[in-house]
């Protein structure tokens, strides 16, 4: 049987590699990348300093954190829901690593404990979202306040300073290359393989597609909601323990609409907002784009006034991009 | 009603009616509100003043305006995150237009209004003719039009408005504050049109099920044009009031009032997944939170424990009412 | 999707063409309001303004409370970070020492008017007798402030003032001008009065900030009209997003850029951060306003050689010693002076704005003896 | 091939649910190897009994008995584990998968590392697919752009992935026509020669006769009985489902048919609508033949205003007009019955009066304010005349049964007083008893004037109910009947003779394509 069906379908096999090789093509990771090639070699040739290597890192590096967090978010959106309340997270979770370090804890504590922290608390809103079934954006609206009201109250806003040495988990340079960058680039390569190969991150894409049929086929929605929002919770640690780690003072505030940029990451990224679709490699490529046309515009010296303006149109056309390419392939598909 | 009641059959109706009543959601919003009102009145004796109630309802007049069309918006299914960056480039558009261009102010405010429906009318194009999903479209445009807002003003604020102006926001009429009065009409129709017109039958029909209002001959597209127009006009109006009550126009006006707003509805009781809503129980959530705020500062809990109080509530109404339809449900089968 | 990206291409492009063009002669971030710019070099003050007559407020019959206990609350622009902290110490200090004060701080959790303003609003509804603010808005900030007045509560603004007749004195850390002149001065010595510099500030719409911006412009065409100023970037209150854009500045201009201005208490450490983690110390000069603490390691490292700032801690202990001496009735208007415990006293200037003193500039010598 | 012995036997089932008795004492097995069919009318209880076995709801009284031992199924995993599979009516895929992905989704090929095997699992997918003679789809394919035929055979791609050994099907024809259904039946004699016991629910009774080899009829939660297929007649069955005798399923009265009230020419919206000429006269029942993409339902959506006609002409009552919306439509007096019922035809949690006066709703309101005392009439009325069985008209439509439901959506046209009806599969999913008395409704209303534009699948209710036939194909119109002219052969071939396109993947059959590539 299986040496038949797989002779049989030789010819069409070769058909099928190059259509894979199309498929790709199409995808919206080609588009962000093509996009962010187009930037490069643009506003490069406009002034070579933006693609000097420098300033390649600079991109990379400041906003690692923001693709770490977008990973974890773009899990979440896949899975049909979403978390309004990273941005206040990640504050709290800084505050926590910055405080134990002050406190004199072992480092590797300081590191370890806010991503666990980030397990723990985002694993509450899974479960109010998961077992009491209440849509997450009610309830990431809910904890969004509750966690900025509490980073406040505790800490007032006191700035945490005189940081031990050997804290700047973001500053070190295996091998020449900024940490976080490491950081970004293996846990997307880390992600993507596990939403690809893992039974949880297939889970992932069916319940956030068909929550129905996944719970015939004996997929548990409330199980992989939880799993997802766990998981998330460890990415906005690690993210936020690059934050904390970037510089040498840590402001203990929520950082203003840090989840704005982390969720038009995830959706620039091709994560479809209804569930069901997209990839982390996406939403880093797109996170990557955002903090390059930030970058950009300051290049080719776009008034500041008119900066946001700008990066809202073009944060428009590359949906609209998208959106259009989704249309040609159903019109692909049914034709 | 007032006729002593003399059947023993109609009582159960009446217990019944009174416990749906109380069991539905806007029964649970009034009931928290009525024990918060009864706790912060024996707190201090402050806050159940005409004076200061009138005061806060002069407050909440921006977030209640603009909390009416995002019920609507929400009841049929869709988002608006643009309502804060609408407000932002509204008042500046009233300020620029005045100041820059010497346009008359009543000319201006005309045109403020003007511009916040066709910002809106801008989300609701892509929304309806090009089929991007209203979260992703307004969150690209939340920053574009606050862009815009920065590059007209080029962040300058104006200032200066003649007196008569400030009559429309820090003015009364009648002993109540002016707005009061835009805010209780907007609100009697906005609820009339909801629950009384073909108009509000058919944004509860798209919230359910849009194919299903297509086929039923209902012009799907022109009523969601109408409604996202309806937000950005709602928007300018609250930008007029807004500008108006602190004599000044900056471009960072309205940030963040996404969120309230949105808090506000979804308290009230809307479903984020659509089909569900009413404006009374929009116009609860807004009181209540504007309620906790000001009551609970005036027992001297401190803003961020306030809002942390907020966020609880948000999560709990929805969790009761959860609680109370899920033992509707299994008390009451088959209905 | 190609003609997608052409259509995003001439989109930007035009927007790009647009935004060049309108390059105005103001730097970027400057407000439009007068400036005074101070004289040049060392001269001591000059002619100060002639003296104005009072222009503030009045509370309308206040209760007499001189000497007996007081309640104030402090609304600052936004709590949270660490500047207003170190005002709310200062504030603490003060009550502790006149032991007649209570003063509490609360306020939003971001810069925002509106909720200032509520806040305000509840604090004047709750009845207390005496008000500190620092505004995010001066002209947005008055009516609730005109209201507190009417209702006999006493008003006193610090930090960021709000329109005149508002409250009955102002608090003034440092005049603008004053702070500008250090500022350039500052990066001019590190520099040399041809230098190339940029400015990080928080948002173009803050009001103390524009101020600074527009003074420090009319300063350094009237002393040093060969410094060049590149451009100024925003970077909200955003640790990160500053160090980010810190780095964008240098890396676009290489070895043009020779120095940086941070207009913020997060701006600059977070450019002193983006010079080191790169490698120029001692190449791109960073000058800004800063709290000590937070510059410390900057300073010690020699990467940063001055930080202008006034201390954020007397400015709320004086701010609650001149809202004791207005209840106790030691300070009405007309008065030149004010006693304001160990900073001793102050001198009134501008009508009703009572001042901290002239701005100072930390260094590695004396950075050290601070702590906020 | 029938051993005898029962492979899942379950006896004295009974299923409470809050205030109902959904199952009552029901005994039902099904041996290896063969075809037992499940009847009964919508709410009789078979959805209730095969949720039971698939693990979705516990039974209450009775126990399950599978290959010799006592089981009970908490989740619908445990019942797939043991090799029992489901083929839901409503088809559970993730259409923005890949079709290897959807047969395997929750039981991936492993690697050795504990890692979804891609390679295993597509190759598996094609021997899966291979197994049931499928060789035209590419396991690569996004589900979501395939025909609804093709996700059928996905469906049970997926559902016997895991060795089933019981498969459950219920109303697998439901969305198909013609060579899809022939295909499927090949599928599923297939499987029972295999000794696959395959359980399978459908209205369709000459479906019954063709593909079963035992019925069991349930009538109201409660087992009528069991017998042989081949001991049975149509009749019987009907009157075992509903408890009385129907007369006639297709009581067709003859009408006057008068002069033409929609006439379209040369009308065109590609790809599916290519140049359709057609006339429908007053009184007149026009049966719509064709497989389903041929364009039928496609025609219906152009007359309706959904996707306007990009060329062509359409005349009502003899004036040339215009339909860009479904709104233009109504106001020209035509109204549709969808397809889809669930999302096309009824807005199911609103209540009955709410969804009777949707179409109408402008027109018994006082300018844009809604008229509750009319709404509440026109509810009524449309209750009383379409016997719609309900609690109340504030009941929600989702609480109805298939057919009452479809009596709402007929309510909710008629209220429109429509000269065109348009009925797209009227009787699809929807017991017997409701069926004649729809049948008899469209007939009525053909007799009082109104012209019907019927388009079905089921070539016995074309030939019974219609008075002229029209045969879809491609887009095109191919070939048009008299009532009586035709017999059901020559419809069939009208329906898919000539050239087997390539577009349509309906037809490419297994062995005239990839045969010979094998």
């Amino acid at each position: 049987m299986n040496t038949a069906a797989s002779t049989a379908v030789s010819p069409a096999q070769q058909r099928g590699v190059l259509k894979r090789i199309l498929r790709l093509f199409a995808s919206q990771e080609a588009v962000l990348l093509l996009a962010l090639v187009a930037l490069f070699v643009i506003v490069g040739s406009i002034n070579s300093r933006f693609i000097a290597e420098r300033n390649l890192y600079s991109i990379f590096l400041g906003n690692a954190y923001i693709a770490v967090a977008a990973i974890g978010m773009s899990m979440v959106i896949i899975s049909g829901n979403i978390d309004i309340s990273v941005g206040s997270l990640i504050g709290v979770l800084a505050t926590i690593s910055g405080s134990m370090a002050v406190a004199g804890y072992p480092l590797v504590l300081c590191w370890l404990v806010p991503v666990l922290a980030g397990v723990l608390i985002s694993s509450f809103t899974g479960y109010i979202v998961a077992y009491l079934k209440i849509p997450s954006i009610v309830v990431s609206l809910g904890m969004l306040s509750i966690l900025k009201g509490g980073l406040i109250a505790v800490t007032s806003g006191e700035w945490i300073t005189d940081l031990p040495e050997g804290y700047a988990l973001a500053q070190l340079k295996p091998l020449g290359v900024p940490l976080p960058i490491i950081f970004m680039i293996v846990l997307t390569i880390l992600a993507a393989l596990w939403m690809r190969f893992s039974n949880t991150g297939r889970a992932i894409y069916a319940v956030g597609g068909n929550a129905e049929a996944a719970r015939l086929s004996g997929i548990s929605k409330q199980r992989t909601i939880m799993k997802v929002f766990a998981i998330h919770g460890g990415f906005i640690g690690i993210a936020a323990v690059l934050f904390a780690t970037q510089l040498s003072v840590i402001q203990s505030t929520v950082p203003p609409n840090l989840e704005l940029t982390i969720i038009t990451a995830s959706v620039v990224g091709g994560v479809s907002i209804l569930g069901g679709t997209g990839t982390v490699v996406g939403s880093t490529l797109a996170a990557i784009l955002l903090a390059a046309i930030g970058s950009s515009l300051i290049f080719v010296s776009v008034s500041p006034y008119w900066l946001r303006s700008v990066q809202g149109v073009l944060i428009l056309l590359t949906v609209l991009a998208d959106l259009y390419r989704r249309k040609r392939q159903r019109k692909q598909g049914s034709g | 009603m007032s006729r002593v009641a003399p059947t023993v059959s109609r009582m159960p109706s009446v217990l019944s009616t009174a416990r749906r009543l109380a069991l539905s959601h806007e029964g649970v919003l009034l009931i928290i509100l009525m024990v918060s009102l009864l706790v912060l009145a024996t707190q201090t004796d402050r806050f159940l003043t005409t004076d200061n109630l009138l005061n806060q309802c002069r407050l909440m007049a921006e977030v209640g305006l603009v909390a009416l069309p995002m019920t609507y918006i929400i009841i049929t299914g869709g988002i608006d995150l643009s309502v804060g960056s609408i407000l932002g480039l509204c008042a500046i558009v009233l300020g620029v237009a005045w100041k820059n261009y010497g346009l008359p102010l009543e000319f201006a405010i005309v045109l403020c209004l003007v511009t916040g429906a066709a910002a809106g009318a801008v989300n609701g194009y892509f929304i309806t003719r090009v089929g991007v999903p209203p979260l992703i479209m307004t969150l690209a445009t939340l920053a574009l039009y606050r862009g815009f807002a920065e590059g007209v003003s080029q962040s300058r604020s104006v200032r200066g408005y003649p007196e008569w102006f400030y009559q429309f926001g820090q003015g009364e009429l009648f002993g109540i504050p002016t707005q009061l009065w835009f805010l209780i009409a907007a609100l009697l129709i906005s609820a009339f049109v909801l629950s009384r017109t073909v108009f509000g039958r058919a944004l509860y029909a798209i919230g359910h099920n849009e194919t299903g209002a297509r086929f039923s001959g209902l012009a799907v597209d022109r009523y969601k044009m109408l409604i996202y127009t309806f937000s950005g006009f709602m928007a300018g109006l609250a930008s007029f009031v807004f500008v108006s009550r602190v004599s000044t126009t900056r471009s960072d006006m309205g940030t963040g009032l996404e969120l309230d707003v949105i808090a506000a509805v979804v308290l009230g009781g809307t479903s984020i997944f659509g089909g569900t809503g009413t404006i009374i129980g929009t116009a609860l959530g807004v009181v209540l939170i504007q309620l906790l705020k000001n009551g609970l500062a005036l027992t001297g809990v401190k803003g961020d424990a306030t809002i942390m109080v907020i966020g609880v509530v948000l999560i709990c109404s929805i969790l009761i009412t959860n609680f109370a339809r899920s033992r509707q449900a299994t008390e009451k089968p088959g209905d | 999707m190609f003609k997608q990206l052409g259509i995003s291409v001439a989109i930007a492009g035009l927007l790009m063409g647009v935004a060049q063009t309108s390059h105005a002669a103001r730097w970027d971030g400057a407000d439009d309001l007068p400036v005074s710019p101070l004289a040049c070099g060392d001269e001591e003050g000059g002619a100060m303004a002639a003296a104005m007559p009072y222009d503030g407020g009045m509370a309308m019959n206040p209760p007499d409370k001189a000497g007996e206990e007081i309640t104030l609350v402090d609304v600052p622009k936004l709590i949270g970070i660490g500047y207003f902290a170190a005002t709310t110490e200062g504030m603490r200090q003060a009550a502790e020492e006149l032991g007649n004060v209570k003063v509490k701080t609360d306020g939003p959790t971001e810069a925002n008017i509106d909720d200032q303003i509520t806040f305000l609003d509840n604090f004047i509804t709750q009845g207390v007798d005496g008000l500190l603010f620092a505004a995010n808005d001066p002209v947005a900030i008055a009516p609730v402030l005109r209201t507190a007045l009417k209702k006999g509560v006493h008003v006193v603004g610090y930090d960021a003032n709000s329109e005149p007749d508002a409250r009955e004195w102002f608090v003034n850390q440092a005049e603008f001008n004053g702070i500008a002149k250090s500022m350039v001065d500052s990066i001019v010595a590190e520099i040399g009065e041809d230098g190339k510099f940029a400015i990080v500030t928080s948002t173009f719409t803050t009001p103390n900030q524009a101020r600074w911006i527009a003074e420090m412009q009319a300063y350094q065409e009237k002393c040093f009209p060969n410094a060049e100023w590149l451009e100024t970037v925003e970077a909200q209150e955003d640790n990160i997003l500053s160090f980010n854009q810190a780095n964008t500045l240098i890396n676009k201009y290489g070895e043009d850029l020779q120095g940086l201005l941070g207009m913020t208490s997060v701006a600059t450490p977070a450019s002193a951060e983006a010079v080191t983690q790169a490698g120029l110390c001692g190449e791109v000069a960073v000058v800004g306003l800063a709290t000590p603490n937070a510059m410390k390691p900057y300073v010690a490292s020699d990467c940063v050689k001055s930080v202008v700032l006034w201390n954020p801690v007397d400015l709320g202990y004086a701010a609650v010693h001149v809202m004791r001496a207005v209840v106790d009735g030691k300070f009405a208007p007309g008065a030149t002076e004010v006693s304001a415990g160990r900073l001793g006293t102050l001198s009134v200037v501008n009508g009703s704005e009572v001042l901290l003193g002239a701005p100072y500039v930390f260094n590695k010598d004396n950075i050290n003896d601070f702590d906020f | 091939m029938t051993d005898g012995r029962a492979l899942l036997e379950l006896s004295n089932i009974v299923k409470r649910f809050p205030g109902v008795l959904a199952l009552d004492r029901v005994s039902f097995d099904v041996r290896a190897g063969e075809v037992h069919a499940l009847l009964g009318e919508n709410g009789a209880g078979k959805s209730t009994l095969i949720k039971i076995i698939s693990g979705v709801y516990q039974p209450d009284e009775g126990h399950i008995n599978f290959s010799g031992n006592t089981v009970r199924f908490n989740t619908p995993a445990a019942a797939q584990n043991n090799g029992i599979a489901t083929i839901y009516q409503e088809l559970l895929l993730y259409p923005e998968l890949s079709v290897a992905e959807n047969i395997f989704m929750g039981h991936a090929p492993k690697t050795r590392f504990g890692t979804i095997d891609w390679r295993a699992m597509r190759s598996l997918a094609r021997e899966q697919l291979a197994s049931l003679d499928i060789y035209d789809l590419d396991v690569n394919q996004q589900v979501g752009s395939l025909s609804v035929g093709n996700r059928q055979r996905v469906e049970i791609a997926k559902a016997l992935s895991q060795d089933a050994r019981v498969l459950i099907m219920d109303e697998p024809t439901a969305a198909l026509t013609g060579a899809d259904v022939e295909r499927l039946f090949r599928i599923v004699r297939l499987l029972r020669e295999r000794g696959v016991g395959v359980i399978y629910i459908s209205h369709r009774l000459e479906e019954i006769f063709e593909l079963a080899d035992r019925v069991t009829v349930l009538r109201d939660g409660a087992c009528v009985g069991t017998s042989q297929v081949i001991d049975t007649t149509e009749d019987d069955l009907i009157n075992r489902m509903v408890g009385r005798t129907i007369e006639d399923l297709y009581p067709k009265q003859l009408s006057r048919i008068g002069e033409p009230v929609l006439e379209i020419e040369s009308l065109s919206r590609p790809p599916l609508t290519r140049n359709v000429s057609l006339t429908l006269r007053r009184g007149e029942i026009l049966g719509l033949a064709g497989l389903v993409g041929s364009g039928r339902s496609e025609l219906a959506q152009t007359l309706f205003g959904i996707t306007p006609a990009q060329s062509g002409c359409i005349k009502v009552n003899g004036v040339e007009c215009l339909i860009d919306s479904p709104a233009a439509a109504i106001k020209l007096g035509i109204a549709y019955v969808p397809e889809d019922r669930s999302t096309q035809g009824l807005i199911k949690p609103m209540s009955i009066r709410e969804n009777i006066s949707m179409a109408v709703l402008k027109e018994i309101s006082n300018g844009n304010l809604i008229n509750h005392l009319a709404e509440r009439e026109l509810a009524q009325k449309n209750i009383n005349q379409f016997r719609i069985r309900t609690s109340g008209m504030e009941q929600k439509v989702e609480k109805l049964s298939g057919g009452n439901q479809q009596k709402v959506v007929l309510g909710k046209w008629m209220a429109s007083a429509p000269d065109v009806l348009i009925m797209d599969e009227p009787t699809r999913g929807i017991d017997v008893g409701a069926k004649a008395e729809i049948h008899r409704t469209m007939s009525e209303l053909a007799c009082r004037g109104m012209a019907v534009l019927m388009i079905s699948s089921e070539l016995p209710e074309i030939m019974g109910m219609s008075d002229t036939i029209a045969v879809m194909r491609e887009g095109r119109l191919v070939a048009s009947f008299t009532r009586g002219d035709a017999t059901q052969e020559q419809i069939a071939a009208a329906m898919m003779s000539g050239s087997r396109s390539e577009s349509d993947e309906g037809l490419v059959d297994s062995n005239s394509t990839k045969g010979a590539a094998a």
